[in-house]
């Protein structure tokens, strides 16, 4: 058996991720969106990232907030039940943040080139639309059999993908479900990928079933144990959306100065993960807990 | 359960924002697959399935396939009820191939600027140079908007929305008109209409134009005609927008019981 | 819920394949490979198919032997543990069949291209080698960002794609369990999709588990209930490879007067799905049967 | 078990085949992504994998991925046992991505005919014009012959398939020699060597021409060159291939029970 890949959260982070590295992460799009991972960048004021992804809900605006990014590749980048997302919107602006816009198909097709080891993917989306005068990575070209013109995005190959999953193993083999977004191809592109579980496991579960296996150990980098590590964000089988926290966060992001207050409260002065549940409060983790479960029916992998 | 739908029901008043919805469901047809963008689209599918669509699939561009309404409500397509005992759980990117295989009958997608051929813009407010507004982006409404077989835009009825030239296209419409789509290389579809609360426009078969064709209760064509930045043209018959009878506002009060959506 | 799709073997491949249609079958490679339903299209006689796969095992030989086939677009034609197949030589050799000679991965784009509905798709494989003059649909291509040769890959467009599965509900809804080969890709482009499953069950089994559906209900037109139809190739929790059966078959194959007789046995005179097993004997299937049970730790897809 | 494996590993006769498995095995490094083809490499891997490369890692082109030994024997990577407790099992396009994006250190393949370059031929013997054998094609091998970052061909040594020009290129070698991989616009790679049951090729990495460097017990270099259809070129020094160990029998004999493929 090879060595552990477990790590504390501070280690995983600190180690991985460098100044400057291009950083995909929240690739479920509105479940499993990895806030503790993305609260530590912030917390070890990593600066000059580059942010990867379709939609991550509200965590790509909290690093834009917390002075960590100076590019956004992204599709949509807001808080999805409120709208626009006002640290983001002020960096775009102000012109502190680069963004290359792209579409969900887009991203995940130059995603999937760099996961494939191809430079670009052919697509038939976004032609005549604008994208192509803020994404360099969009160019026309005439498909070499039909003739047809096709949009070629060139890959995007992150030197780090983040996703939260519900269990893994210490060697990182890691089971993750619910709806997938981009989270494959981002696995299969990152040169490091870093496991956040709610759950560390017995290899024997993760083995148990080969095909839930979202990306095998041997392409993993480092595993965080961090329950509740997707909150607010819903994690199939462990807990539900905290509407509130979008709610609340749509309020505190519209200045710098509530910001503040907010990243003071939920990111700065947070001691560990013990922590953070105490200010989320047991009643409001009671609530967001799974009411009806729904066990998946057992496949046997016996031979 | 049925009883208390029946009560509901009884209760006929409506906000504009469920006379919204209500029109967007009434355009699902039966058996079709929709592709189901953020926010209002969320209810107005749940209200189709609900009603007359009962055999409608929906697509959300997360990466799940329903064939049920979800069980409970739901703020947004990542609540865990819209995952519970969905037809699929998959990546994002096979459904972009149902999309891009001209799978997918209809989709719905919201703008924050709209021009007269139907052009969607939901990042730049003022452009890329002169950046006024910077919204959030396209997230899938591109692909919808590129290769639905026809898309539905919803949104709110102002001058500064309704524009005769959007400042950045996010979402390609009809380009500069009749042809645009197939010069660019757009394989189908396009916008056929913008369902505001005001009223409806419907994109002309001739000119690719979005033309008014339905006016909703107690608003005047002045009204609407005030509240669209370009020289609006009439349909040749232009209706009043049926309202939501009993059974949608019962199933609009079910699916967002807060009123969080439609008040 | 919508009507049912559950037709008999005889209904299924009579109704949706037609004689020159273009078949995907076998796309887990040697696991899972639809043999019941290829020795259907035998039986009815199937004339002036194309056979899309990448290594089909055995199965594509028989059907070349059957008289089925005018075209095969695959990597390989053989049996695997034996080498060589036989009709498949005779009938190349004689020109009576026409090749399109791919690799695993040149293959595997051209289904990925029309899965996702895309022309072509880039790869980096091939490049060199007389793939190019045997396969119309390999063309070079220059990469418009990095400007490095590639090969594009056309799209392959099977108008039925039949597969087999451990188990679907009567809507199509289908779970496939172990390794997948390009089944995803060859469901997502056929026009028909055929289910045969080894057990048909109620929709809630497959509900409880929405990431092990391979291809929904919606995109499928046809399920067949057909135990050990993957028989002699293995099925993950259901039976073991029946190893002997290939070389059996090696052996039979070897003339068209012996491949005549294995035919008439295992094929034209098999009443039905109770007559073939009776043939295989309840012996050889008990020494087939999983042993070693091992089932899949559970997911919670509750809310 | 481990008693077992003492008292098997006395019995020191070995076959030509269990021969070139072993010098197949040999040719993994512990911790090494490994792409293993059809028939003898599932063994050589197998070898490797429990004794001295345990953290290699086994790759599958049907999607599977192991970092453990099959717990039964298997006559073909499809067979169950090789699909029991894998570490992953996925889709073969995610196991292409790998290849392609150069993450496989070494795979192996076997052929029909082979030229002094180290192209291979498992498709047409007489070319496409006049087909004299048509052979199973391609499977992976085109693929790891273009994509790994080093591969190794096993075949059995005769003139009639060590041929001065392969008939048709399946898997690229070297083209007709140096510089001809990144003219034609492959990344990587190369075959490194030629094992075959009377010695061992190794590319001359100034010619890229397979070059004799190791000679199996009892064979001599006449026989070799005898069997070989173009002008053998000799390394400066040339080795006697060393014998599989007991520890190698044992394990052979425990994978291959039957002597299916090493008899």
């Amino acid at each position: 058996m090879p060595a552990s890949k477990l790590f504390t959260m501070f280690e995983a982070i600190s180690r991985f991720v460098q100044n400057g590295s291009a950083v995909a992460l929240g690739t479920a799009q509105e479940t499993l969106i990895p806030f503790a991972a993305g609260h530590e960048l912030i917390r070890q004021r990593k600066r000059d990232l580059t942010l990867i992804g379709t939609i991550s809900d509200i965590l790509f605006d909290q690093l834009i907030g917390g002075g960590c990014v100076r590019k956004v590749q992204a599709a949509w980048v807001g808080n999805v039940i409120t709208g626009s997302s006002y640290n983001f919107r002020r960096a775009i602006e102000n012109g502190n943040t680069e963004i290359e816009d792209h579409s969900n198909l887009t991203m995940s097709m130059s995603l999937r080139a760099a996961a494939m080891g191809v430079p670009f993917m052919p697509a038939r989306t976004a032609l005549g639309s604008d994208l192509f005068k803020s994404n360099a990575r969009l160019k026309t070209i005439t498909c070499p059999f039909t003739g047809d013109t096709l949009t070629a995005v060139a890959a995007i190959r992150p030197d780090v993908t983040i996703i939260h999953t519900q269990r893994a193993d210490e060697q990182g083999n890691a089971h993750m479900w619910g709806n997938m977004g981009i989270t494959r191809e981002a696995c299969l592109a990152g040169e490091y990928v870093i496991i956040i579980a709610e759950e560390i496991v017995p290899t024997d579960t993760i083995r148990s079933d080969p095909n839930r296996v979202v990306i095998p150990g041997f392409r993993v980098c480092a595993v965080v144990h961090a329950p509740w590590g997707g909150h607010p964000s819903p994690v199939p089988g462990c807990y539900n959306r905290d509407h509130q926290s979008f709610i609340d966060y749509r309020t505190a992001s519209r200045t710098p100065e509530s910001f503040a207050d907010w990243k003071a409260f939920w990111i700065d002065n947070v001691k560990d993960r013990v922590d953070y549940l105490n200010r989320v409060g047991k009643n409001r983790m009671d609530r967001l807990k799974i009411k009806h479960h729904l066990r998946s029916a057992p496949a046997d992998f016996g031979c | 359960m049925k009883s208390t739908i029946t009560k509901q029901a009884e209760i006929s008043d409506y906000t504009p924002l469920q006379l919204m919805v209500t029109a967007a469901a009434r355009e699902i047809a039966n058996k079709e697959i929709v592709f189901v963008g953020m926010r209002l689209p969320l209810l107005g599918f749940l209200l189709a399935k609900s009603t007359h669509a009962p055999d409608a699939i929906g697509v959300y561009e997360l990466g799940i396939v329903r064939d049920t309404p979800a069980p409970g409500s739901i703020l947004t397509m990542g609540d865990l009820p819209n995952l519970f005992c969905a037809q699929w759980l998959t990546d994002t990117a096979d459904l972009m191939g149902l999309l891009q295989q001209g799978r997918v009958d209809v989709a719905f997608i919201g703008g924050a600027q709209v021009d007269r051929f139907g052009n969607l813009n939901t990042s730049y407010v003022g452009g890329t140079k002169k950046i006024k507004t910077r919204l959030p982006g396209s997230g899938g409404a591109c692909d919808l908007a590129s290769l639905a077989k026809r898309h539905i835009i919803i949104m709110t009825h102002e001058k500064r929305r309704f524009v005769p030239r959007v400042d950045y296209i996010t979402s390609p419409g009809y380009g500069d008109g009749q042809g645009w789509r197939e010069r660019v290389g757009l394989p189908r579809g396009g916008p056929c209409m913008v369902i505001t609360n005001l009223g409806i426009l419907r994109s002309d078969p001739g000119t690719r134009e979005m033309v008014l064709t339905s006016i909703h209760p107690g608003v005047t064509v002045e009204e609407i005609v005030a509240n669209t930045g370009w020289r609006l043209c009439m349909a040749p018959k232009i209706t009043r927008t049926p309202i939501p009878d009993d059974t949608e506002l019962a199933m609009l009060r079910r699916f967002d019981p807060q009123g969080y959506w439609t008040s």
